[in-house]
């Protein structure tokens, strides 16, 4: 039976690793440019600051932050900073790493809608960020008890910080 | 003054180990020549279109393609480059040449070394394969081509 | 979007081919491209050299391992001396080909066009082709938090699972209906007869996500010939109409925004519905092909689609409504969960699945309503895209 | 059957073209050459006006995989239609002519960008688009090697020499002079040109185009949108576009087919029947200085017996009856990646709208654009344009 009938040929993990084949390991190395917004923006984290762009038409406090409203376009120039605690819009257990490797500790990841003092949202539009959540269980993740818990920023000590999102630990969850 | 300050820069490294590529069947069959030291060619049974590399559709009418046939041509070179530097510029510690290696009768042809003076090397120069005491089934079976 | 969608030439389907969906196969990505294309000439009856334009479609380079791949691949996609253009939107590719294919058509530029998917997995064999996901993620936001790509699906999925009450015991239902479905399909790499519990008790890797939620990773590709209205004539008494296309994109920032609803789906499907001259797509969509790489996906995507009311595709499943003898049956093919997710590959096979049924040639999968009218979608990039087109008899 | 929409370039803006770009996003980039665009093509609105936007990028060039992923925020295409295509920037221009004429959209917005400053292993990546089993392991030095052995094939068959290649790169260079987005722009005598070492013999220094870092962003309208955005519409009178055949081994090395093909259907839709004398000038690919000559073969605006002769007699220099690259081309812009294309559109269009500065051309109707992909890849595309 040729190919085209097979339609392909399949490899058995064992045939696969038994053929000849080519192995290539290319290099993919950049320097890439965070840019004006970014850069203000991991400057800040550096100092324990979560800053922020706002659009005075969309009433909008972007996080992280950008030049221009993706929703009206227009440049924008107003930071404002946002305050280092949140509540949970959604949490996950990651059992795995970056890798797919089984972790020894399962993680808790959330999406995190940070407060902004003086700023309402929609809770279809909001300054929102992914980090890691800590102080919970995984029960609270499961019963989705977390949704909505109110989180805070635990930050590296001053000494530790980079100017990079890492700069801050996990957000901390304050059961109230 | 720039409203952002300190431009930041990271470095990104897109980080996938290593690369596994399947030669396909034709392709599987004709390094498996390579490996016995012999460089074959596809032959399109319906069209009859001999041509290298060889891939398991005919590039001419497109059909299925399942066999590989001995070259009897000889090979010479078809176009060729000198390379005296590197792509960052820097010099090589000696010119390499690299040409275009065809088969009388054969479409297409392959890409690599030629071992000579770079003064004595022109186009239509009757070429041979040089292989490797070690191989493995792979473009690098041949260590280059010198004029025959 | 356009207000009024005014367009002028009619496109057909008249041909369909795939490969085998497999974890690995022996062939190049030039060589997956070409079984799929010349099962889709030999279909429709044509030759390469009866073909104007190459339209393509593959996900990350990172996968089959070439910079510039479609360039790489395109020609056993038969991109010889021709036109070639190859369109990229994530998952949401395999259906965004047809799409562009569709305008090269309808633009009168091209007459008869082939629309091409290939997806090699498996080159990226070290550590895993997952990992390329790695570098899906914004580089400052989010890559140096470390993420692995489920992250991502599970923090949407459970967020559903919230906002609309559904249980992991609702959604492991769809899985359980595609891998059957998938049963009956020549092409299926992950086929199976499973229940709820087998799902639910399956490898937690993130949590709302296990094992079996997910699609398999794979190699494949399939194609389609599209032709002008009359070439459709010419070669065949069956052409399948492409009606409707639609596509949005939603922000970057998909943490700012709410994930329980997919907006950019409903923006795509009513410039579809709108195209197709579609009023009430419940009524009028006999069957559908929603993209499922995970299976919260299906419900999620047909609640975007309008083809479900929202918060309520899961208990349409479970009243069997989307079995492929309910009324609306989706994802007839087995799906990405079912048939396997050679990424851009698996988005174009579900435009052939609908062009096979609604053309009755989908043998042992053939839905048991009469079906005129059709609808195959994708999705992807960071959440962000939906890619539809609709098909009629 | 009723007619299909002319399409027309309504609106062009850029940021860049320099050597590097370190203090702005790729995202910042594009914004800012978005909303050139927007002004330029009368104050559209983009969240109101735009039926579809496309980008043309590539994954390994921008270090992220699916880069669409980060193509809509900037171009302000949130929740609006959107697509990439990997591809030239002048690849986007034919998908939207397409479906302006299929009656899908009536305007749309096209963008491309390149930071190449930021690509650390340029050699790797470029390296990682040859065939992997045929080609990559060979680990050939100077992946400029593939093209310089095309190179020599050609000028072989033309009878080239080296002085000749240095006519067109002179001449390039002096029209570079005049332009505002060169920064690798200057003067060049024949001895310096001569003098030159070898990276991959025949091509020197001299004969490959550097990089640079742009970002540029293209409207186009149907022609009754067109009307109510700009007195001065740039026309598409026909575009084509063509790969030869992946595996290079198999392609033609003396005569550029893609272009070739791509020019017999733009001229076709185009009306052209002779374009030595229907085109006023050219804004070609010049990655490399030998590859510029073989495209103005293929275009047809010389041919395989004239275009030693052409060359020669100053027939494309900016005062020759046909100048090709009177913006100095690649070898003068440097090579900003998938934008190279939307660059020589660029150029063309501000030719033909009269706004091209001390570069102006005068007594000009019609151009022909043409780009390609670089280092071993055989796809082209060329338009013609009218004003």
């Amino acid at each position: 039976m040729t190919s085209y009938i097979r339609g392909g040929t399949p490899l058995s993990d064992d045939e696969f690793k038994a053929v000849i084949k080519e192995i290539d390991r290319p290099k993919a190395r950049y320097n890439m440019a965070a840019g004006i917004a970014y850069s203000r923006f991991l400057e800040g984290l550096k100092k324990g600051e979560i800053l922020g762009t706002y659009c005075p038409s969309c009433r909008l406090v972007h996080i992280p932050p950008k030049i221009y409203c993706p929703y009206c376009f227009r440049y924008i120039s107003k930071w404002v900073r946002a305050s280092d605690e949140g509540k949970v819009v959604t949490a996950v257990i990651s059992y795995l790493s970056a890798t797919l490797e089984k972790l020894e500790k399962p993680e808790i990841i959330g999406v995190i809608r940070l407060d902004v003092p003086g700023y309402r949202f929609t809770s279809y539009r909001f300054p929102g960020i992914l980090h890691r959540i800590c102080g919970a269980s995984e029960e609270d993740v499961k019963t989705q008890r977390i949704f909505d818990a109110r989180v805070k920023a635990r930050w590296l000590p001053p000494d530790k910080r980079k100017g990079s999102i890492t700069d801050i630990e996990c957000f901390e969850v304050i059961w109230g | 003054m720039s409203i952002g300050g300190k431009p930041y820069i990271r470095e990104i490294e897109m980080e996938i180990n290593a690369y596994h590529y399947t030669p396909g069947p034709i392709g599987l069959k004709w390094l498996e020549g390579l490996k016995k030291g012999s460089i074959l060619a596809a032959l399109c049974d319906r069209c009859g279109l001999k041509y290298i590399p060889p891939k398991i559709y005919c590039p001419r009418c497109f059909l299925e393609v399942t066999q590989l046939v001995e070259i009897s041509g000889k090979p010479y070179l078809a176009g060729f480059t000198v390379v005296y530097k590197d792509f960052d510029g820097n010099q090589l510690e000696e010119p390499i040449i690299v040409g275009l290696i065809k088969f009388e009768g054969i479409e297409g042809g392959l890409i690599h070394y030629i071992r000579t003076q770079p003064e004595r090397v022109f186009i239509g120069m009757k070429l041979e394969p040089v292989f490797k005491s070690e191989r493995r089934g792979s473009i690098t079976d041949i260590e280059y081509f010198r004029p025959a | 979007m356009k207000a009024n969608i005014y367009v002028k030439k009619r496109v057909a389907i008249v041909g369909a081919g795939m490969t085998l969906f497999r974890r690995r196969m022996l062939e190049t990505p030039q060589e997956l491209a070409w079984i799929a294309t010349r099962r889709a000439l030999d279909q429709a009856g044509l030759e390469l050299k009866d073909i104007d334009c190459v339209v393509s479609g593959s996900a990350p380079d990172a996968f089959d391992g070439v910079h510039l791949k479609g360039e790489y691949y395109s020609e056993g996609a038969g991109a010889i001396r021709k036109p070639h253009m190859r369109v990229y939107v994530g998952g949401g590719t395999g259906v965004f080909v047809a799409i562009a294919a569709w305008w090269h058509v309808a633009s009168g530029l091209c007459k008869r066009v082939l629309a091409v998917a290939e997806e090699k997995m498996s080159s990226a064999a070290d550590p895993h082709p997952q990992a390329v996901f790695r570098h899906i993620w914004d580089p400052f936001m989010e890559k140096p938090l470390n993420p692995n790509l489920i992250w991502i699906f599970a923090l949407e999925m459970h967020r559903y699972m919230h906002k609309c009450g559904v249980t992991k015991e609702d959604i492991a239902l769809v899985a359980v209906k595609n891998k059957r479905n998938a049963l009956d399909n020549p092409y299926a790499q992950a086929a199976a007869n499973i229940t709820v519990d087998d799902v639910l008790n399956s490898e937690p890797l993130v949590y709302p996500v296990n094992r079996l939620d997910i699609s398999p990773v794979s190699d494949g590709a399939a194609a389609l010939v599209m032709v002008s209205e009359e070439w459709a004539r010419r070669l065949t008494d069956t052409p399948i109409w492409v009606e409707g296309i639609g596509y949005t994109l939603d922000t970057s920032y998909w943490t700012n925004r709410e994930l329980s609803y997919p907006v950019y789906l409903k923006n795509a499907a009513e410039m579809a519905y709108k195209m197709a001259g579609i009023e009430r797509p419940m009524k009028e969509i006999d069957v559908a092909e929603p993209y499922d790489p995970f299976d919260y996906k299906e419900l999620h995507h047909l609640e975007g689609l309008g083809l479900a009311p929202r918060c309520k595709a899961a208990e349409m499943t479970k009243e069997g409504v989307t079995q492929r003898n309910g009324d609306l049956p989706v994802c007839p093919s087995g799906g990405l969960l079912g048939v396997g997710n050679p990424i851009a590959a698996a988005g174009l096979m579900k435009v052939a699945e609908i062009f096979w049924q609604l053309r009755g040639e989908a043998g042992k999968r053939q839905v048991k309503k009469s079906a005129t009218t059709g609808l195959a979608q994708a999705w992807g990039d960071l959440m962000q895209i939906g890619t539809v087109v609709i098909l009629r008899r | 059957m009723p007619s299909l929409p002319r399409v027309a370039i309504v609106g062009m803006g850029y940021e860049g073209f320099t050597t590097s770009s370190e203090h702005l996003s790729f995202r910042e980039m594009v914004f800012q050459a978005a909303v050139k665009a927007y002004e330029d093509a009368g104050g559209i609105d983009p969240r109101r006006d735009v039926d579809s936007f496309i980008s043309c990028q590539e994954d390994f060039w921008e270090g992220v995989s699916i880069s669409d992923e980060f193509a809509p925020d900037q171009l302000g295409a949130v929740l609006k239609p959107l697509y990439t295509v990997t591809g030239d920037g002048l690849h986007c221009i034919a998908n939207a002519y397409m479906m302006i004429k299929s009656g899908v959209a009536d305007v749309v917005v096209i963008e491309s960008h390149g930071k190449p400053s930021e690509i650390a292993s340029m050699r790797d990546i470029i390296w990682f688009s040859t065939d992997p089993i045929y080609i990559r392991p060979l680990k050939i030095p100077n992946p400029h090697a593939l093209q310089a052995i095309e190179a020599r094939i050609y000028m072989e068959s033309r009878k080239l020499s080296r002085e000749d290649l240095g006519l067109y790169v002179i001449q390039v260079k002096e029209n570079s002079l005049l332009s505002v987005r060169a920064p690798y722009s200057h003067r060049l005598t024949i001895d310096e040109y001569l003098s030159s070492d070898y990276i991959a013999d025949p091509l020197t220094i001299h004969d490959i185009a550097p990089y640079s870092d742009a970002a540029i962003v293209a409207v186009m309208a149907s022609e009754d949108v067109a009307r109510e955005y700009t007195d001065t519409p740039i026309w598409v009178e026909g575009i084509g576009w063509a790969t030869e055949a992946s595996t290079i081994q198999l392609r033609s090395m003396e005569e550029d087919i893609a272009t070739r093909i791509a020019s017999d259907i733009a001229y076709k839709y185009a009306g052209i029947e002779d374009p030595k004398r229907d085109i006023d000038f050219a804004e070609i690919d010049e990655r490399y200085s030998y590859k510029a000559l073989q495209v103005v073969e293929a275009l047809r605006i010389s041919s395989k017996g004239s275009i030693t002769s052409d060359l020669r007699d100053g027939f494309f220099s900016r005062s020759g009856s046909l100048p090709v690259n009177p913006s100095g081309g690649a070898l003068s812009e440097g090579l900003p990646l998938e934008a190279h294309g939307l660059a020589r559109l660029l150029s063309a269009y501000e030719q033909l709208r009269g706004i091209a500065g001390r570069a102006q051309l005068s007594d000009i109707e019609k151009a022909i654009i043409h780009s390609w992909r670089g280092i071993g890849t055989s796809s082209s595309v060329v338009a013609v344009l009218s004003r």
